[in-house]
């Protein structure tokens, strides 16, 4: 048993730490969700990014053959974690995540070639097409219709709660190619240059009022047979193929370790009933209670970590690290609104509000995180089903 | 024992239902948050016209002289319309105490007036540090020529940019027997300064300042009680008062749940055929079923005028406790497109979260339920 | 709306409290699950039914016709919530809240004439035979084979969980009588004598060491055929009919209530800490959240009486009030144990041991709260599918 | 970063399992709580005879010299298999901090004994008030001819009734900068009065009495550290240790869960394939992952000797968290045949909830830990 970093990777959390006090303004407390609500900030978003790629950092685990770093599982959860613990933005997932695994993967020498380097650059935003109006935690249910003309695609139909689409240049995403096959069959997996003609991207704004999902329509819309990924018909496969990107779940420990730093200070200035809020017992218990749990999440996190490191494929413990984390994101932000109490209806707009509306923004951001990236009732029958054994039928 | 609505109070639940189904659909409800001048005064009117403004007011003033169980009644029905607007703030912070507390005489026109709707009043006792306790009032009270004077800073003061009247609390820290007053301020007086606050339900709350505000010694509202009888009994009634507002608003949420649990399909069965859905349902629907019952129990309390302080606080401790499992349950069991705000779940979660904090949410009211244990 | 009960009502709950406090022995802290693993205890318990009889309280809600005093709905109500309270022994569910009821619908006028009159008077202690071996949950999965032998049936199998089977002097139960039926079709409803030939009982002692459940075995045990209610293979809608006994489960909330009167005189004189509990914030929390859920719980309880009052049904509402009770037990025990400590390990044989261990015991036995008398599962499942309308498939 | 056990950490606790499963089946766990004493001697020879008794005692006492890892990993396995016995109180209680705060050459003696199993050792802090708190210990120290006279009530002492030695925490009132003393009492001393308690695990708990102890100066074990160091560590060291033995436990249940509702059938299929037990398995199972690695976290600061008092709160508070509720659910899995004695379920069940008493329960090490953050 070892819980501790080297001194190499203490070094490079202490560099990362440092470079992101310095790029990000002291007053920055606006969330992933709203990165892309307001013009000026999208553009510092993307102008953070491109000195994340200046860095290395973007695609710090890609393999040195793609351009990248090829650092540990465990740098990389490092660098997750001091990203998201200082909510920085330019945390590229779609990209460096999600898409260029998958090229690396099934992706030829040639879209490789094409693809890979723009994404670690931070030029290139993509968003990814996977859900559909009727398609929830149900994914294999995709009925946008691409349909093989010669030497490109036609889709028709469209794409729902896609994070970011109206900022992003190119959407990866599963089109039905064999309507005839069983539902997961027939499915391919393409790339698709949002500026395409016949594409119309039309905003969801969420419950706090913030522009992140939208829904993306596909309207005789041509692909290039150069942009599928992997066969014609396999694309289940290669969208959920298991890759071996970064998956600890470290974000969810770390934003919520941010707030109850953020929430503790307001506990030490802010009396009630001629007390401090930090001096009453079950306001103490609260705290303590939530501290014990954001330690519990982080190590869960450092484990999935470390038995990727190892080349272990952690499925159970990724699904136990994103039900707990987000569920814990959850009883933070109701217990940051029971302490703010009535001040915790003022919204960011508010001079007044405590935290600039922080704690309100993330509670209205909570009802979300339990449901995106795979509800917790997904999760929890991973954990039975595929982790402990139970039967399905 | 007789646990059901009477037969006037079912009939006016029916007329409830009817008038805010055409008259508060929830896209009014939407645009109310957007741009309240649009809709407030023919919502009020229609109001006054109903007899609203009137119901917990005496006939001999012209109003309907209804209990406080009806009024249960009627805000069960706003609450589940999310009805906008002050006919909370109006009959249950400022015309109940009003009734409760004016000596005879004091404040018969005003009395009128409500009825009417032509004036209309709200509670101001919340400060900067947003707490209920009666300890932490700071807006001072001085004797001045033929009456008051107040200074100090009131927040979360609701609907008061459109209110006539702020039954307002302040200390007089040279009385040491009586130190906290009520009193009837104008909106219009020297020295009021009214800011609009950002809330999260865009419900109207303001912040208010109060510079050398001058008032006459008769609208002082502590001359048949003190000035903490009157604040706890106001504060007693607003919390029960939300209570009903609130189980409403929850009744309309898991009722949207069951509708679409039932016919939303995923892994080619309706989702209301999971067992997790069905569980989360039954929860809610529990969770609910008490409420209820604690709510009409405190109402039927108030109503009889006798002893209710507990029964108050165990009431609005279990409903602010239900709301926000509730709520995370109903998004659960939505999905995505709960989360949206085209969707009209938000609209009742938002508002639900609101009233947990109202008045004392459940620690508040523990505390209280504690002392009144001996504890 | 009117949550008050009438002048005579309080004087019968006020007699019944005095009754109560004169009869029963002042330092009685056993709890029902004991009550028959003791001889002596169950003497006692035996000649305390009879005295409630004598008062005619144990048939208080049979109607006239049958020697009851047809008292209403919430006068029982208000009985059992007085011997909850006072953990009184005496409530003989089986024989008057259950057999009895079922014999005045199913019974025809000389079984009626032959087996009321002994509940009426305390003489006859019945128990119940509907679990087996192979049937939680799963009730109609009955596997006893009644076999018709001319003037009689033969019994061959077992019943499970029958609770005070040993101290009972006969039990009525469920019977497979055509094996080639559906599961639901084919089961007879039977009165036993437990002193029949080829009937042996085994203690099933439970986690906390109480001899309450037993494994009733049959082997070739002759019941008459006049002992046969209903008609043959319809047992199932005999001992499944909707019955108008009082079903409010005033029984959890009362039994908390005083739970919790008596662990507030403990917090108000214990000190830890150089402070006594009850100036705890956090414990007077929990006294206040858990006062609340016992307000809840019983006033959940009243209204599901007062519906069967009106005639009324109230299915889903007996089903919310059983879910909620004995989750609500489950919480003041677990609530009990952390107040009591280090002493909460105590058992009642301790002379050390905080209220004669009376909250270990109720701790030990919350396990079962949940489980019999139909699961937490099945009473959501009742709850979201009879009440709500939520589809089976 | 290696969140591993090491080679020789596989080892042992596969050794531990082997050992456990023939000399301690369930069977034997039951016999011992109806008389210890059928089995109680076997078992402490065959521990002495492993080397457990000086697992973490240093070779030059004649023990392995393992760390505090090693003896988590022990005790994950112990708790697993339910041992009966005092090897916990042995090692845990007694050993570990005899060894830590010894002053030169002074228990080397008692030290090679302990890992002979010669004797045996415990550890006696709580009284009749049943708490951890420094505060609240109430027995007497003073000094008398040639050392000290103790006079007081112990409760909750596990294994007194076989131990040899006691460290025994006393205050002597006269001294203003460290009343707190941590005294080696042995448990022949006139003045000693023993008796069992009857607790619902059976595992050997005593009150003890000293009236007027006499013990030799030499007995002090304080003259390395303050008596409030020794406390405190060893109780550190107990709460890691506990938590080990209660994650064995709770992994014991879950399977015992899992393999139960994969064959148990209800209306036609296994019960495992409810989504309500799926879920119930998938929560205990997350509970259990978290609570492994607090635990050896919490273990692993304590063997490398840095600060570990914070690491070691966080482990029992949340190892003690998770009991009350994998409990539940256990139960609620298992339906009726849980609940009953002949069961192996209750023989888990009740050793977990008595884990989650003994060195702090949530609150207790909640209170530490907001300390720790500033609040």
């Amino acid at each position: 048993m070892d819980f501790s970093f080297t001194p190499e990777e203490d070094r490079f959390r202490a560099e990362v730490r440092q470079f992101l006090s310095k790029e990000l303004p002291s007053d920055w407390t606006f969330l992933e969700d709203e990165f892309a609500d307001d013009h000026t900030r999208w553009q510092f978003v993307i102008e953070f990014k491109k000195k994340l790629a200046v860095k290395g950092w973007l695609t710090l685990s890609w393999p040195k053959e793609f351009g990248g770093v090829g650092a540990s599982h465990l740098t990389q959860t490092i660098y997750n974690e001091e990203l998201a613990y200082a909510r920085a933005p330019g945390r590229d997932i779609f990209g460096t995540r999600m898409l260029g695994p998958v090229l690396m993967l099934y992706g030829t020498n040639d879209q490789q070639n094409q693809f890979l380097p723009p994404i670690a650059s931070g030029e290139i935003q993509w968003c990814q097409g996977y859900s559909e109006p009727n398609s929830g935690s149900d994914l294999a249910s995709v009925q946008l219709q691409a349909v093989d003309s010669g030497d490109h695609f036609i889709l028709n139909g469209s794409k729902m709660w896609t994070s970011r689409a109206h900022v992003s240049d190119a959407i990866f995403l599963l089109a039905r190619t064999n309507p005839s096959a069983p539902k997961h069959k027939g499915l391919s997996f393409l790339l698709c240059d949002l500026a395409s003609s016949g594409i119309s991207i039309e905003p969801i704004p969420n419950l706090a009022g913030m522009h992140y999902f939208n829904q993306v329509r596909f309207d005789d819309v041509k692909v290039p047979k150069g942009n599928l990924i992997g066969a014609k018909d396999e694309g289940w496969s290669v969208a959920t193929a298991l890759l071996d990107f970064e998956r600890s779940g470290i974000e969810y420990s770390a934003e919520a370790a941010k707030t109850l730093e953020e929430l503790t200070a307001f506990a030490k200035t802010e009396k009630r009933n001629g007390m401090l809020l930090s001096e009453s017992e079950s306001v103490r218990q609260s705290f303590a209670s939530l501290y014990t749990q954001i330690e519990v999440s982080r190590l869960i996190s450092y484990r999935i970590a470390w038995l990727q490191s190892t080349g272990a494929i952690p499925n159970k413990e990724a699904s136990m690290g994103k039900l707990f984390g987000t569920e814990l994101q959850q009883r933070i932000a109701v217990f940051g609104m029971q302490l703010l109490g009535l001040s915790g209806q003022l919204t960011s707009k508010s001079r007044w509000a405590p935290l600039e509306g922080l704690i309100l923004k993330q509670y209205l951001l909570s009802f979300s995180t339990t449901i995106r990236g795979g509800t917790s009732e997904i999760q929890r029958n991973i954990i039975a089903q595929r982790g402990l054994g139970l039967p399905r039928k | 024992m007789y646990l059901d609505l009477t037969e006037s109070q079912q009939m006016l639940r029916a007329a409830a239902k009817e008038f805010l189904a055409s008259a508060c659909p929830l896209q009014v409800v939407r645009e109310f948050e957007e741009d309240p001048e649009t809709h407030r005064s023919r919502l009020w009117d229609h109001l006054v016209e109903l007899g609203w403004t009137g119901l917990v007011i005496p006939e001999q003033y012209g109003g309907l002289g209804g209990s406080f169980s009806d009024l249960v009644v009627l805000l069960e029905e706003t609450g589940r319309a999310l009805l906008p607007g002050s006919f909370f703030s109006n009959t249950v912070l400022f015309s109940l105490p009003l009734l409760a507390f004016s000596s005879p005489g004091q404040n018969d026109h005003l009395l009128e007036q409500l009825v009417s709707g032509e004036v209309k009043g709200t509670l101001a006792i919340s400060e900067p540090s947003g707490s209920y306790h009666f300890s932490d009032v700071e807006t001072r009270v001085s004797p001045s020529e033929n009456g008051f004077m107040l200074t100090g800073t009131k927040m979360f003061v609701t609907d008061a940019l459109i209110s006539d009247y702020f039954l307002l609390a302040a200390v007089d820290s040279s009385s040491k027997d009586n130190p906290l007053g009520m009193f009837l301020v104008n909106s219009d007086a020297p020295g009021m300064e009214i800011t609009g606050l950002e809330t999260f339900t865009n419900d109207g709350q303001a912040r208010i300042k109060l510079d050398s505000v001058c008032i006459p010694a008769s609208h002082s509202l502590t001359q048949v009680s003190s000035g903490e009888a009157v604040l706890s009994k106001t504060l007693e009634w607003a919390s029960v008062a939300k209570c009903a507002e609130m189980l409403g608003c929850a009744q309309a949420i898991l009722e949207l749940v069951i509708a679409y649990t039932k016919q939303r399909e995923q892994f080619g069965r309706p989702i209301g055929t999971f067992q997790a859905i069905q569980h989360y349902c039954a929860n809610m629907a529990t969770d609910l079923e008490g409420a209820r019952i604690v709510t009409y129990r405190a109402a039927w309390k108030i109503s009889t005028g006798t002893t209710s302080e507990m029964e108050s606080s165990v009431a609005k401790s279990w409903v602010s406790s239900i709301a926000s499992r509730l709520v995370y349950l109903a998004h659960q069991s939505f999905g995505a497109i709960g989360f949206t705000q085209d969707h009209d779940l938000q609209l009742f979660t938002r508002r639900l979260k609101a009233g947990e904090i109202m008045f004392g949410d459940e620690f508040f009211h523990n505390s209280k339920i504690a002392d009144f244990l001996g504890l």
